[in-house]
This record gives structure tokens, C-alpha cells and sequence, in this order.
């Protein structure tokens, strides 16, 4: 059984799964960004989860706010890269206007909507380019169209929002980022960034269902 | 090469220790700051413009190698192949603020521009001027109608040595910004990689490559180019790649130029001088006069096999500053 | 790496190429002798000591590189990895003579020994007057009771530089000698190896190594070493080297040194730096005092994957010649 | 039908087949260096008898002095190395005091031992050593013991005692050249200067069986 809602204590423990899993998904993501990038997208992503590990273990938090943007700033201060700014400003700015204590299904809209504007304004991608917002566009719109319902039920569909979208990035020739000089040879692949986009809704909804 | 044909120690601190043996190579010249990911020169006078280089790292020497006499006043690195975090770029940044402001110079990569960028913000928030200068020296990474998406290579030294002369002489950050802009708008590269170097966390290869091709305009981390092909003698691979930097700016006959030919890594110093030979040949036949040649390991990805040949065309202005004697570990002239 | 990585045209002609390059790459400073396989400098002093080095080729910059201001007059190329012919080292000599005679100064080699001996017969009947000093830096090729059979390694570049000062400023080839010497009697040397390069004429590497295995002491071509063992971490290696230095000459707490690491091929700046942080602190530890440090490419065996560590003791005499400012194609000092 | 003894024109003759076989020796001659030297001697070899070849097409000899000479000094101004000034040598110093016209089985005890005191004098290596002496030294003194007899009877003795030496160098441990810092590890294996001045002979041999 799931959770309408979570505690700031329960979120930040789910965020802790996050972590666990993006780390342990180093491999996947750094063979991803092999083929129409650097290569180096899973060792950044596990770095950056670590300090966020770090920070989570370190500190006591009241608010969901303060929450989240440790996390951004623990990402955006360990990561570097392109992702390390994305990913940071995506947890930073998204944490903005949240919610002092209960993160619930308007919580993570407001914390995707929020994020998807700060991260277009920092990297002035949009959809389509085959970034990471291409997970987190549908992602941001499907959470939207479902704050009515409780957390656990709504997660798993902003969970396949974001996969289609993923997969989607596999048609898609990058225009953002290292991948865009490969022009038409990143077809068939999927974005890496959109990936871990995918990921980490994925393992916030499996934290939630687990409660 | 597997990976493990590599000298390090602790693979999370390839960084930290290699920025720790630049700075006690430089015999006191050069000093670490706390975060371990930015060197800066020990003495820097008042008043001046500060100068701050920076990127991810495994191109060694740059960045770090050219911090110093008449160059850059810091620099910054991120870890291998990703940009630097905003926090060590505003550490630096405030280091080596004299009041009048930092220019920011770095390759052209969208990791970089965020990073520099979010420091940026974060510096002005303490009142410290900055201006940034991208380099996008690369012909190979896009078209010259859309020559703010190129990458910078090899052709960043050029640009650092004449923003570096610039930032040394004079007062003004808008001034410095001028000059290092006209160094970048009259820089041109391109590289060729006939064997990929490895990621050290990895141990992966970052392309890969059939034993008898090679590919013309590959990037520092690997990223594609514009033409792949059986491998070619080192007469027609110059042959091919100094007419897409002469056609691209367009260098013209009388115009005087500075010739950078630069190992990616495992390229020996006889191939070097061989691509040298035939580019010196081209270019006097095209009338164009060399002012200046740098040969060597000055930008590399890992143990790649390749090179990148750059020009960087001068004019009185920018002849002063490159002229300037300079002192780092990676580049010195008298 | 095969043989067919590397950017060559003809594989007869890389000597006279990659010395053709070198002539051109130095703007009128240095010019080719007729047989295209010795470069000397465009403008020499009368009466001045000449000073001609010289080897097989496929050390890269080594010789040609240090022919300069305060450097060498002139180096003479073999084909690579074989001595340079008779003829050619005469036709240097006869080039470089000013009337005050010249030094041979060359790595100990079979080879080398032979080929500078006939040609100083040869010299000598021309009434040039010809002294000679050999090169033998490399502490793991034989016991120091027989240190005349030991090789000539990238300590070359200590006493190429010291000797190159002298010559400059010391009137007489027996004064010039007798530096030279002690500059050689104070220079030691080691090397490692992980991965081989190729011998370019063949496509074959120059030895074979398992994958996860190094060989301390290996020679520059391939020449075994005192101990292959498991892949090292960079402090450990260095540990181990350094120590094989220290106790040989020996080093001593209080003694001034130079340091030199050097890339054998295709190992990265970033792993130079490492190991130089680990020399740097034993040497500290130890007391010695670090005048100078050089930490890159000055002596490679094509794209061998490896270094070597090389420290040359100063006394009041070798500062003086050593601290010469000097401007060559790879050793560059203001 | 061999020859008792050979004209100018027809050593020179043999020394072309010489030339041809050490060129096309060169792989076995690398491949012997590769495991003890620095795998060049078969490079080498093949450089210097080409230029040899060169040297034999555009002139005319009027002495064996001149002929051999001229081999020799094709050989050391074009192999560099040990082994230039090693073949070099022999053949300029063995060619000393030769006999004007007639190459006879004491010409060739002339030219090895010349030949041998020079090399000897350059390179100041011992028989033992493990260098090309080891195949030198024996064919030297056979030679000298067979001057009575046609050189079509003695050369094949001479090839023979050469041939001894150079397999006896697979037991030797180095101590000159390249080779003499593997101490132990040279062991099996045989010289390759030593499996040169073999070949050298052989080839001379060939030849004058073939007149
Ligand atoms: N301008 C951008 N906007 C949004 N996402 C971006 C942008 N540029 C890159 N990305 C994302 O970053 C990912 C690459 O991250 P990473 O490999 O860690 O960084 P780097 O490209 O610096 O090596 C891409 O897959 C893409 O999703
Ligand atoms: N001092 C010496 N005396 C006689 N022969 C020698 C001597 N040193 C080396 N050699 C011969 O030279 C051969 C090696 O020749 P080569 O490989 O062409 O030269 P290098 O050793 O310069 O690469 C050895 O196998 C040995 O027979
Ligand atoms: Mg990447
Ligand atoms: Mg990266
Ligand atoms: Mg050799
Ligand atoms: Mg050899």
C-alpha cells in the first residue's frame, strides 16, 4: 500500500532510494552517454548522488524546500558537466515555492513545473532537442493533469509520462549539448539525461509505493 | 591501452593530485586554493583585470599549465571531461579579483557555459564584474553561419596567451574583453583521431574506431567529426585539413599567422613535425607569413592518437600581446 | 597500437622529414645539412667550442629538439633506433668547427660508441680537434661498479643543458669537456614501462608486456629493466624509483637538484604531475632542495606508454651553466 | 661446378647474390633483434646491402681491395647502429691486403682475419661475447686452415664453422651491444649480428658453387 502523501522525514528518506538507485545505475548511464556523448554521464550522476547521500545523512531538515535544494545544490556543487547545472537547477529551483511539509501529488508538480522552467531558462533547450526535458516535459505535464489524485496513484502514470518520453529521445536528433555534432548518427539512441530524468521518477514512485 | 596502464593513484583524486604536483612544480609560483580544483598565481598586483581559464579536465596541460607570467591568473578544472561546479569557479573568481573584474575564457561546451554562467550570477551577486569569452575555434563542430555552436580545442592556447598579454597590460576588463574577443574571432582549428584515448573511471575507450581509419574533426571527448576515412599519409591528412581552416576565416595571402600543431595525446613529436613540414609548405605557397610555431603535447584527450592543427591570424594589436614573455608550465617564451 | 595509426608518408624518408619539419618550425634559426639528417644552428660565433649530439632517431624531440641558443650547435639523426652513420656525424663536425674543436655528446650505445669514434678518427685527420663524453644516466642498466656500461637516457637533457652553457660561455674543448663530464657524473636516471610503442618500420612493438604488468628500469628501446611486476600505484612506483636515484649517485640532505619527468610516449601530464607530487615530497622529505623542475615530453620511444624520473646535482659551476636562458624547439628557458 | 677462385667481376657478382640474400633476409634478422635487441638489424641489414647494390651497379673495380671497400663503406654509411660499423669495418679492413684480382681461398682467410683483428679493435668484444664475432672468430680460423685447398671445397667448410658459432650463441649470455643488459634472459636465444655473418658467408658460398 502507497502513500497519498509523504513527511518531510519520508521524503527525504525516499530521496535517499533515489540516490541509492541512480548510483547503482552508473553503469547503464555512462554506456548510454558512451554512444552519443563523453561517455561520463554515470560517473557524474553517481557522484553527484553521493554528496547528496552526504548532505541528506549530514543534515536535519524543516522544510520540503530546504529539502530539495540541498539536494539541487549537493548535484550543481559535485557533478559538474552539463548535467551537474541541469540536474542542480532542476532540484533548486524547482524547491522554491514547495510546500513546507507534505509532498504531495501538487508538490511534485509544482517541483516539475517549476524545475522544467528554470531548467529551459539555464540551458535554453526545449523539447524535442533530445535532452533530459524530453522525459521531464510529459513528466511536468502528466503531474499537472493529476494533482487531484493521491501521490501513489498519480506517480506511477507521471513515471510513464516520463518513459515514453524517454523513448521518444531515441527518434530524435540532438541539437543541445556534446551529442548535437553527431547530428543524424544519434538516432537510435536514447538521450542519457533523459535517462536519469526517467530514473529518478522512477525510483521516487518506488520509494512511495514501498511506504 | 587498458586502463590500467595508467600511473595513478586513487582514481577520485586524479585531480586534486595532479593540480597538487603543477603547483609544487612551479617552485612556489603558483598556489592551490582550498577546494584543490583551481590554481592561481601567487603574486597577482592590484587593480588588475583578473584572468580565469578553466574546464574539465583530462586535456592536460590545459588548463592548468597555463596559469602564470603574462597568462592566466588561475584556473579552474572539473573533474575528467566534465565541466567545473560553479562553487570552485566563484572561489577562483573571488581569488583573483583585483577590483577591476574577471573575464572569464573557456571552451565552448554546453557543461561549461552553464557552469561559468551560474558563477557568473553568483559573482555579481557579490559585486564582482565579469565578462565571458567562449572559445569555438573547432571548424569541424558546426557551420560558420552557426559558428557559436562550435567547440574550442587546441586553438584556446591562442587565445589565452593574447587575452593573458591583454590582461597584463591593460586596465580595463571591457578593454581585455575586446582583445580576447578578436583573439577568438581570428582563431581556427581542427583535429584528427586515429585512435581514442580512455576514460579513466571507466576504462572505456571514448570512441571507437577500426584499426586502419581515422577521423578528421573528432573531438577532445570523442564527439564525431566530419569525415572518417582509411588512414591517409600525414601530407594528404594536412593536405585536407588546413584547406577548411584557410577557406573557413578566410586567411588570405600577406595575412601573418601563429601555427599551433598539437599532440592529442599519443602522437609522436616526428609525426608532429612531419604534419608541421607540409603545413609550413601550404602556407607559403598560399603567401601567408608565420610569425610564430608551437609544436607539441599542448591539448590533449588521454592517450588519443591524433592531432589538431590551429592558426590564429594577427594584426599589430594582437601581435603585442602574443609577443609578450610568458611563464607557465606548459608554455614558456622568452 | 598497429604500425598503421601513425601519421607518416614514406616510411624511408621520416628522418629527413621530421628534421625538414624541425628546420622550418624554427623561423631561419636552424638550417638542414646536405644529407638531410643533421640540423645545426643558422649563426654561430667564431671560435666557439661546438657542441654536436646526436643518436637514433624515434626519441622525439631528443636530439634535434635542443639544438639552439645556449644549447647545442648541431645534432646528427640516425634512422630510428640506430646510431647515426660516420659520414653524417663528420659533415656536422666539419659544419660546427670554428677552430676551437668539438664535443661529442651522445647516449652510451654500441652503436652510438662506434659510429662518433670512426667519425672522430675521420675529424681528426682533418686537424678538427674532437673530444668525446657519453651519456650514462640510466642507474638500472648496469651496477655503478660498472657504470660505464650503463645507457644514456633522458638525462641527455641535464647535460645537453649544462654543456650547451658552457660551450656558450668557456673558451677552451678541454674546459667544456671537463663540465660536461661532471655534468654526467651528476646526473641519474630511471625509466618504466607499461605499454611498448612500435618500431615504425616493422609495425611491431619493441616488447611485449601482459596487460596488467610494468617493468622498472626498461630502456628506451625496449631494452629490459631490473623489475617487472604487477601495474604500481603512481606513489609506489615513484617510491620505488626515486629510491633506486637516491642511493646511487647518492643524494644527499642539503644537495641542490634539478628534476626532470619525463613522458615516454603516450603517458598523460596529468599522470607526470602525480608522480612529480610524489618526487616532490620525498625529495623534501629527504632535505634536498629543488632548483628546477621539467615535467613533459623531452625523450620518448614512439608511443611507449611510461616515464622516467631523471635528477641532476648542482654545485656553484653547473648553476651557472645550467640557469643559461635558453630557446630551442622543446626546451625553451628565459 | 664450383670455382677454385673468383675474378673481380665475378666477386663482385657474388657479392650482388649476397646482397640479395641479406636483403631478403630482413625478417628473420628483425625478428632475431626483436628478442634480444631492438628489433632493427634486420632493417638495417636490408638498407645497407641496398645501398651496396647501388654502390656494386655504378662502378667498375679494378682491385678486390677497391670492391670490398667500397662494400664496406656502403655498409657504414648507410646501417648506423652496432652493426654499420661492425659490417662496415670487416669488409673496409678485411679488404686491406687482399690480392689484387684473384678472390682464392687465401684471400678469404686474409679478408676474415683482417677483418676480425679490425672488428675486434672497433668494438672490443671477445668470442663468448654473444655478438657476430662468435660466428666470425671459428669461421676465420677455419679458414686460414683450409687456405691449401680450391675455395669451392673450403667456403662450404668455412659456412659450416660459422654456422657451429652462431648456434653456440644460443647458449651465451650478452655482454656487448643491446642485448647485454638481458644478462640470463638472452639465454635461447641466438645473436643476431652472429646469424648476419653466417648468412653473409653462406650466400658468398651459393654463389661461388653456383659459377
Ligand atoms: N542545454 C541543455 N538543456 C537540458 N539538458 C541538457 C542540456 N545540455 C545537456 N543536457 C543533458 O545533459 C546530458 C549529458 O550530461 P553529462 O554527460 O553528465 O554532461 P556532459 O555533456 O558535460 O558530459 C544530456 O544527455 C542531456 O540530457
Ligand atoms: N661490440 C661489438 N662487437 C661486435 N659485434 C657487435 C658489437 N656490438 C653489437 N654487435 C653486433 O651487432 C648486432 C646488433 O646489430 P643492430 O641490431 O643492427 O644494431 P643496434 O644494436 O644498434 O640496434 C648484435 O647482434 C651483435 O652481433
Ligand atoms: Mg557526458
Ligand atoms: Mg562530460
Ligand atoms: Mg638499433
Ligand atoms: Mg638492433
Amino acid at each position: 500500500m502507497g502513500q497519498v502523501s509523504l513527511t518531510i522525514r519520508q521524503t527525504r528518506d525516499a530521496l535517499l532510494v533515489v540516490a541509492a538507485g541512480m548510483i547503482a545505475s552508473e553503469g547503464i548511464l555512462s554506456e548510454a552517454d558512451r554512444a552519443i556523448g563523453d561517455g561520463d554521464h554515470g560517473v557524474g550522476m553517481a557522484r553527484g548522488f553521493t554528496a547528496v547521500e552526504k548532505k541528506l545523512a549530514e543534515n536535519e531538515f524543516s522544510s520540503l524546500s530546504e529539502l530539495f535544494i540541498t539536494v539541487g545544490t549537493a548535484l550543481m556543487m559535485s557533478i559538474g558537466g552539463a548535467s551537474g547545472a541541469i540536474f542542480g537547477t532542476l532540484f533548486r529551483e524547482g524547491a522554491r515555492n514547495l510546500p513546507a511539509n507534505e509532498f504531495t501529488s501538487t508538490a511534485l508538480s509544482i517541483f516539475l513545473n517549476d524545475g522544467l522552467i528554470a531548467v529551459q531558462k539555464r540551458g535554453k533547450a526545449n523539447p524535442g532537442d533530445k535532452t533530459m526535458l524530453d522525459a521531464l516535459f510529459p513528466a511536468a505535464k502528466s503531474a499537472a493533469a493529476l494533482i487531484e489524485y493521491p501521490l501513489d496513484v498519480g506517480l506511477p502514470q507521471v513515471v510513464a509520462a516520463a518513459e515514453v518520453g524517454m523513448e521518444a529521445t531515441k527518434n530524435m536528433v540532438a541539437s543541445m549539448g556534446r551529442a548535437k555534432t553527431l547530428g543524424e548518427r544519434s538516432l537510435g539512441y536514447p538521450d542519457p539525461g533523459a535517462i536519469s530524468m526517467l530514473l529518478i521518477l522512477r525510483f521516487l514512485n518506488e520509494a512511495a509505493q514501498a511506504k | 591501452m587498458p586502463n590500467s596502464k595508467k600511473f595513478f593513484n586513487d582514481l577520485s583524486s586524479i585531480v586534486d593530485e595532479t593540480l597538487d604536483g603543477l603547483a609544487r612544480a612551479s617552485n612556489g609560483k603558483l598556489r592551490l586554493l582550498d577546494s584543490h580544483r583551481a590554481v592561481i598565481v601567487s603574486a597577482m598586483p592590484d587593480h588588475k583585470v583578473g584572468l580565469l581559464i578553466g574546464g574539465g579536465s583530462g586535456h592536460e596541460p590545459l588548463f592548468a599549465g597555463y596559469v602564470g607570467k603574462n597568462l592566466a591568473d588561475a584556473a579552474v578544472a572539473g573533474n575528467i571531461f566534465a565541466a567545473p561546479t560553479p562553487d570552485i569557479i566563484v572561489e577562483a573568481t573571488q581569488a583573483i579579483d583585483k577590483g577591476a573584474g574577471v573575464l572569464y575564457l573557456y571552451g565552448n561546451y554546453a557543461g561549461d557555459n552553464m557552469n561559468f554562467d551560474i558563477a557568473a550570477e553568483m559573482a555579481s551577486e557579490m559585486n564582482i564584474l565579469i565578462k565571458t569569452v567562449r572559445i569555438w575555434d573547432d571548424v569541424a563542430s558546426a557551420a560558420l553561419d552557426h559558428i557559436t555552436d562550435r567547440r574550442g580545442i587546441a586553438g584556446d592556447l591562442f587565445v589565452v596567451k593574447v587575452a593573458g598579454g591583454a590582461a597584463a597590460l591593460l586596465g580595463s576588463l571591457d578593454e581585455v574583453y575586446r582583445v580576447a574577443s578578436k583573439a577568438r574571432d581570428n582563431t581556427r582549428s581542427i583535429g584528427v583521431a586515429a585512435a581514442a584515448g580512455t576514460f579513466p573511471e571507466t576504462g572505456k575507450p571514448t570512441f571507437e574506431l577500426p584499426d586502419d581509419e581515422m577521423e578528421i574533426g573528432m573531438g577532445l571527448h570523442g564527439e564525431p567529426g566530419v569525415s572518417r576515412s582509411k588512414m591517409m599519409t600525414a601530407d594528404a591528412v594536412a593536405n585536407d585539413m588546413v584547406s577548411r581552416i584557410l577557406s573557413d576565416l578566410p586567411f588570405q595571402a600577406g595575412d601573418e599567422v601563429c601555427v599551433l600543431v598539437n599532440d592529442l595525446g599519443s602522437t609522436s613529436s616526428a609525426e608532429l613535425l612531419i604534419i608541421y613540414r607540409r603545413v609550413d609548405q601550404i602556407l607559403h605557397q598560399r603567401g601567408l607569413k608565420i610569425h610564430d610555431t608551437l609544436i607539441g603535447s599542448y591539448c590533449t584527450s588521454q592517450e588519443m592518437a591524433g592531432f589538431s592543427i590551429s592558426l590564429l591570424k594577427l594584426d599589430d594589436e594582437l601581435r603585442k600581446y602574443y609577443d609578450l614573455p610568458v611563464d607557465s608550465l606548459a608554455l614558456v617564451k622568452g
